[in-house]
């Protein structure tokens, strides 16, 4: 991380539009679930603003943006790993089961 | 002050009990993990004078147990299962994984890659004393009132919901030791990615810390979803939630309060998605361990190093995508069963490899039948029949009549008992002169050896017996079952291989605590090794190396042409 | 270099250029990120084979919990801000950002129990049905984790900061592996309120 | 009487028993081969290049090509395992029978016993209702509803008809069991809060056993049922003689403990 001074403030600034940002999003997604859209769209809906979220504060918050190759790598194993968990629901729906 | 005067003046508790150094946590592992594997053993063979004499009171032993347990000698189903289920978790959690990972990873990693420490001591510690009261909760679950956890070591609910309160103790020590083999496998990811000596790029890294590197993402990756799964049994039990209770369950003649609409298969999911890799991590350290008494036993490179090292990684990827293959028979589609059954049989082929390679490193060797390499030689083809017994149970058609069969046992038992814990045999008798500056004896260890091996085998192959006669695991007395008694005699002979091969252990026992005092002194290099750790004086001193060493080649380079010696060590810069 | 000799404690190792602490809070954030993945998945695996599944916002305050969202993205954000003012070593500075983020978090903790309280008042508890077994659990457990995060960040502000006049650079790394879990934290929290209050 | 247990596959009176025997042997006879093979180039290893006066390893030994060779060779007949035996015996049984044909019964497990309903001549299930659970009504069968009227139930006793195929729907009223009939090849995970249809066809008659071989507490062990098979007509006269003699209409007792299932 470049520690001189100018750099940080710049920094600073990015952080109050993030901030902005994350909570207009809240906000939205808020507002989102009063249209009451059928389940998958409002599924779709709700994931795609939490991603974006998720995304400023990993991005900026935790600097990912300009992380090191090894901290990126592991974390490209976990989520190779975290989606095959997320499919374990999918593999064991009724539709996949004899019942 | 230097670091080596700092240590003397630690106070004991400080230098030994609640020690920040790498080595005296190995070793704090590895005493505790064989004694569990001790305790594990004798619970073992608790369970076989039951399946051996059904009924009949056991001699002496028998009436020291209290009534719930034994009435007048004779065994009771609640306490065969409590022993049976313990005798899992104790094995597999307390016994193989802290001293494969715990002991002899924490000893050996730091040294074979040329570090002063882990690179968390603290952390490391803690890692130890959160194992040590996972342990103390699994042994005190055996004296509340209604014993221990009894529904088998994968506690399965609506049965494990709805058993006694030992299994919430249990559930609690598995949270424990979840926790520690998670912290404890951050600490060698990091300590392997960064502080690695000088000049010692991943592919110069020894084969054991390899195996090590993975099975740790395996502990960090895989674990969690246990914990998950224990929460939320934790949370059944306590809090009448009903994750894995479907609605309308009427147990003993009354329907079952809960509000219903869980699935008891989310718990299998969850659990096998851990399990699976779980039984990668028994296996890999065996195998890194065989690696590195083959290579120095037979003063030849490993044949195909790289090959080993992208199979053990692309197992480690695999070993995430086949746990199903334990639940062919919970009425999954041909669809669904189809694909496990493909990627169990892609998952054979990484350890086909590595056992060919391992194979192979003999030809053109030189080979010196000291007692780790006896071991190691004998971990090959019992691993072989472990890995080969698993194709029926890959199958789904064969699987439907082998399933939870005896046929079971005996595939996962010779890979665990004359696979891993030979292996970790090996490593005892390989490393013990760098742990201690004495050589352990030749001929106690080749009597321990010839017994041990001889035993176990009549321990284990008589299963496969019974598996195809279709004879239920977990039975408390197979003798109720028609198709079940022609074999009973053969328990009684597996039962006295067990008895003899708790006997046959003595010598090695005598062996540990006698070459203290007498076994022959060693300087550092005993085996004329090349890794790192032979580099370091035996035992080393607190800080290992006194200057960070400089790698200059690869870790097996034995008989190099033109070379005095027929090893040359890693950080010897010259010639040898 | 540290007493015993451990390398890569304050400064980022050459080759990988990450010093040994983040590398090791990413990886724990992993090993926490496959423990919420096996919650959600659980969650999934529920909900798709319940025959009805209550919406969210019929059964929960969402007003409270959207406020409760902006608190903890506010922490966040303090968190950041605390870590930044290092970087420009304004020690007082830091102070009071972390105090704001314990104090966040606080008010984040007391709005959960509000909300617990107001459940069971309406003896709404845990087994009442799956639903309310999975809210409790799923949020339970981040409320933890939240009591964690509280518990480290307060010894970073008071004990642990004696370590900013002995190697400001390590208490610099700390408070940054600090941040890096509360993000988490918040990031989890993230995806819990939408799937829990508004689907 | 025929022995039908011994060591080794019990006796098989399954239609299609013989293609999972066919399976098992080839695969343990391909395992020995591959097991001797390997252990005899193990042995000839240790002789050849045991450590003697004299005698140096060599860094880079020529290694021959067999190995891969036999790597790749191993693996492709895996693979024709898999596909030529496993995928249609996997298949074929989860297809079950058109149910026209079939007999169909309902076993369901509980701890430490196999509860059979079958529907009766009418061929259609009472309604059952876990109120009605009692110990003498263990299937919770409401007498009231019509198609109740002329179903059989029984305790551990699996009659059926040779040369037809059955099929069993299994649930279990606590714990998981696992329907087990050796001689019929069948295994069948009994999971609560699921109805998991398994079938089978005899082609021998004989007084057979089902086995749980699923870990469901204490009487794990002695949960023990018997099947039975036999010609159609013996098969019709032991329905006659278990059909509930007069259709009274069972007084619906109330159970004993005035329980009350939370709402859903």
């Amino acid at each position: 991380m470049t520690d001189n001074p100018e750099e940080i403030k710049k920094h600073v600034k990015v952080y109050i539009t993030v901030f902005a940002a994350l909570a207009f999003l809240t906000v939205l997604t808020v507002a989102a679930s009063y249209l009451k859209l059928p389940l998958v769209p409002a599924i779709l809906v709700a994931l795609f603003i939490a991603s974006l979220k998720a995304g400023l504060v990993a991005g900026f918050f935790m600097h990912l943006l300009s992380e090191k190759q090894v901290i990126i790598s592991i974390l490209a194993v976990t989520v190779f790993f975290f989606v095959v968990l997320m499919l374990l629901p999918a593999l064991s729906s009724s539709s996949l089961y004899v019942s | 002050m230097s670091e080596k005067q700092h240590s003397h003046d630690l106070p004991f508790w400080r230098k030994y009990i609640f020690s920040l150094d790498h080595k005296v946590i190995g070793i704090q592992y590895g005493i505790t993990g064989l004694l569990f594997l001790f305790f594990g053993f004798c619970l073992m063979m608790l369970m076989r004078w039951q399946l051996a004499y059904p009924g009949q009171p056991l001699p002496v032993i028998g009436n020291l147990f209290s009534e719930r347990m034994m009435v007048g000698g004779i065994m009771l189903p609640e306490f065969y299962n409590q022993l049976g289920a313990m005798h899992g978790t104790i094995m597999v959690f307390l016994g193989v994984v802290p001293l494969a990972v715990g002991g002899f990873g924490n000893y050996l990693v730091p040294l074979q890659i040329g570090a002063p420490d882990m690179a968390f001591p603290k952390l490391n510690m803690m890692s130890y004393w959160v194992y040590f009261l996972g342990g103390v909760a699994m042994i005190a679950s055996f004296f509340l009132p209604e014993g221990a956890a009894q529904s088998g070591w994968t506690s399965y609910p609506p049965l494990a919901n709805i058993a006694a309160s030992g299994q919430t103790v249990w559930l609690i020590g598995m949270v424990f030791l979840i926790t520690s083999s998670l912290l404890g496998s951050i600490n060698f990811i990091v300590t392997i990615v960064q502080l690695r000596a000088e000049g010692l790029s991943f592919f110069r890294l020894p084969f054991f810390v390899w195996a090590q590197f993975v099975t740790s993402f395996l502990l960090l990756l895989a674990f969690p979803p246990l914990e998950a799964a224990g929460v939320l049994q934790l949370m059944d039990r306590l809090a009448g939630t009903s994750f894995f209770m479907p609605s309308g369950l009427v147990v003993a003649g009354k329907a079952l309060e809960v509000s219903g609409g869980g699935n008891p298969l989310l718990w299998q999911h969850l659990f096998w998605f851990l399990a699976h890799p779980e039984v990668y991590v028994l296996i890999l350290p065996a195998m890194g361990i065989v690696a590195e008494v083959f290579a120095t036993n037979t003063r030849k490179p490993i044949y195909g190093y790289k090959s080993m090292v992208c199979s053990v990684i692309f197992l480690g990827f695999m070993s995430f995508i086949v746990w199903a293959h334990h639940m062919f028979l919970t009425g999954m589609s041909a669809k669904m069963s189809s694909f496990f059954q493909i990627t169990t049989m892609i998952i054979s082929i990484p350890s086909v490899i590595l056992l060919t390679a391992l194979a192979l490193s003999l030809w053109g060797g030189s080979i010196r039948f000291s007692t780790p390499m006896l071991f190691a030689i004998a971990f090959l083809p019992m691993f072989g029949i472990g890995g080969l017994t698993g194709l029926p149970l890959g199958l789904a058609a064969s699987d439907i009549h082998l399933h939870d069969t005896y046929y079971v046992i005996g595939h996962f038992h010779y890979v665990v008992a004359p696979g891993t814990i030979f292996a970790l045999f090996a490593g005892v008798y390989h490393w013990y002169p760098k742990v201690t500056g004495r050589k352990m004896s030749e001929i106690l260890g080749k009597i321990h050896f010839f017994l041990s091996i001889v035993l176990i085998n009549g321990v284990f192959m008589p299963m496969f017996i019974l598996g195809l006669a279709g004879v239920s695991r977990r039975l408390y007395d197979q003798m109720q079952f028609a198709h079940a008694q022609p074999t009973q005699p053969l328990n009684v002979f597996m039962s006295v291989c067990a008895w003899l091969l708790g006997l046959a252990q003595i010598p090695f026992i005598i062996n540990i605590f006698g070459s203290l005092i007498w076994g022959k002194k060693v300087d550092n290099n005993p085996w004329e090794a090349t890794t790192l750790e032979w580099a370091a004086p035996s035992p080393p001193p607190h800080g290992n190396f006194d200057a960070v060493p400089e790698v200059y080649r690869g870790p097996y380079e034995y008989s190099v042409p033109g070379q005095k010696h027929d090893f040359w060590p890693q950080n010897m810069a010259k010639e040898n | 270099m540290s007493d015993n000799g451990i390398r890569y404690i304050s400064k980022p190792h050459p080759v990988t250029g990450v010093t040994n602490s983040k590398l090791g809070i990413w990886c724990f954030l992993a090993s926490e990120v496959m423990l919420f993945g096996g919650l959600f998945s659980a969650y999934v695996l529920l909900r798709a084979s319940a025959p009805s599944w209550p919406h969210g916002s019929d059964l929960l305050n969402v007003p409270l919990a959207t406020l409760n969202t902006l608190v903890l993205i506010t922490s966040s954000v303090t968190m950041v801000m605390a870590w930044a003012s290092l970087a420009l070593k304004d020690f007082s500075k830091y102070k009071r950002y972390m105090a704001a983020t314990i104090l966040l978090a606080l008010v984040f903790l007391a709005v959960k129990s509000v909300e617990y309280a107001h459940k069971f008042e309406h003896h709404h508890f845990p087994s009442t049905n799956t639903f309310y077994a999975i809210y409790f659990t799923l949020t339970g457990l981040h409320g933890l984790h939240v009591l964690g995060g509280v518990v480290v960040n307060t010894y970073f502000l008071f004990p642990g900061s004696a370590l900013w006049k002995k190697d400001p650079e390590q208490f610099k790394g700390r408070i940054e592996c600090a941040g890096l879990y509360w993000h988490f934290v918040d990031l989890v929290w993230i995806f819990l309120f939408p799937v829990l209050y508004l689907l | 009487m025929q022995k039908y247990y011994g060591w080794g596959l019990p006796y098989n009176a399954s239609a299609y028993g013989a293609d999972v025997d066919r399976l098992i042997y080839l695969l343990h006879g391909f395992m020995i081969l591959l097991f001797v093979g390997w252990l005899i180039f193990l042995v000839v290893a240790l002789f050849k290049f045991r450590s003697r006066p004299g005698h140096q390893a060599t860094y880079k030994p020529d290694h021959f090509k067999a190995p891969t060779y036999i790597e790749v060779g191993v693996a492709l007949f895996e693979a024709f395992l898999l596909i030529g035996f496993s995928f249609p015996i996997a298949k074929h049984v989860r297809t079950l029978p058109p149910k026209g044909e079939a007999l169909e019964v309902r076993v369901v497990a509980e701890q430490f016993a196999w509860n059979i309903h079958y529907p009766g001549p009418d061929g259609v299930f009472g309604k059952t209702d876990i109120q009605l659970m009692v110990p003498a009504n263990p299937v919770g069968l409401d007498r009231n509803d019509p198609a109740a009227k002329d179903d059989i139930t029984v305790i551990n006793q699996l009659h059926v008809p040779v040369n037809k195929p059955v099929i069993v729907h299994l649930s279990s009223k606590d714990v998981i069991h696992s329907f087990f009939l050796p001689v019929m090849r069948v295994k069948q995970d009994v999971i609560p809060g699921q109805n998991v249809p398994v079938w089978f066809q005899a082609k021998d008659t004989g007084n057979f056993e089902i086995a749980c071989a699923q870990l469901c507490g204490l009487g794990h062990y002695r949960m023990r049922g018997f099947l039975i098979v036999e010609q159609p007509e013996q098969f019709a006269a032991w329905q006659a003689k278990y059909a509930p003699k007069v259709p009274a209409p069972a007084p619906v007792q109330t159970p004993a403990s005035p329980v009350t299932v939370a709402k859903e």
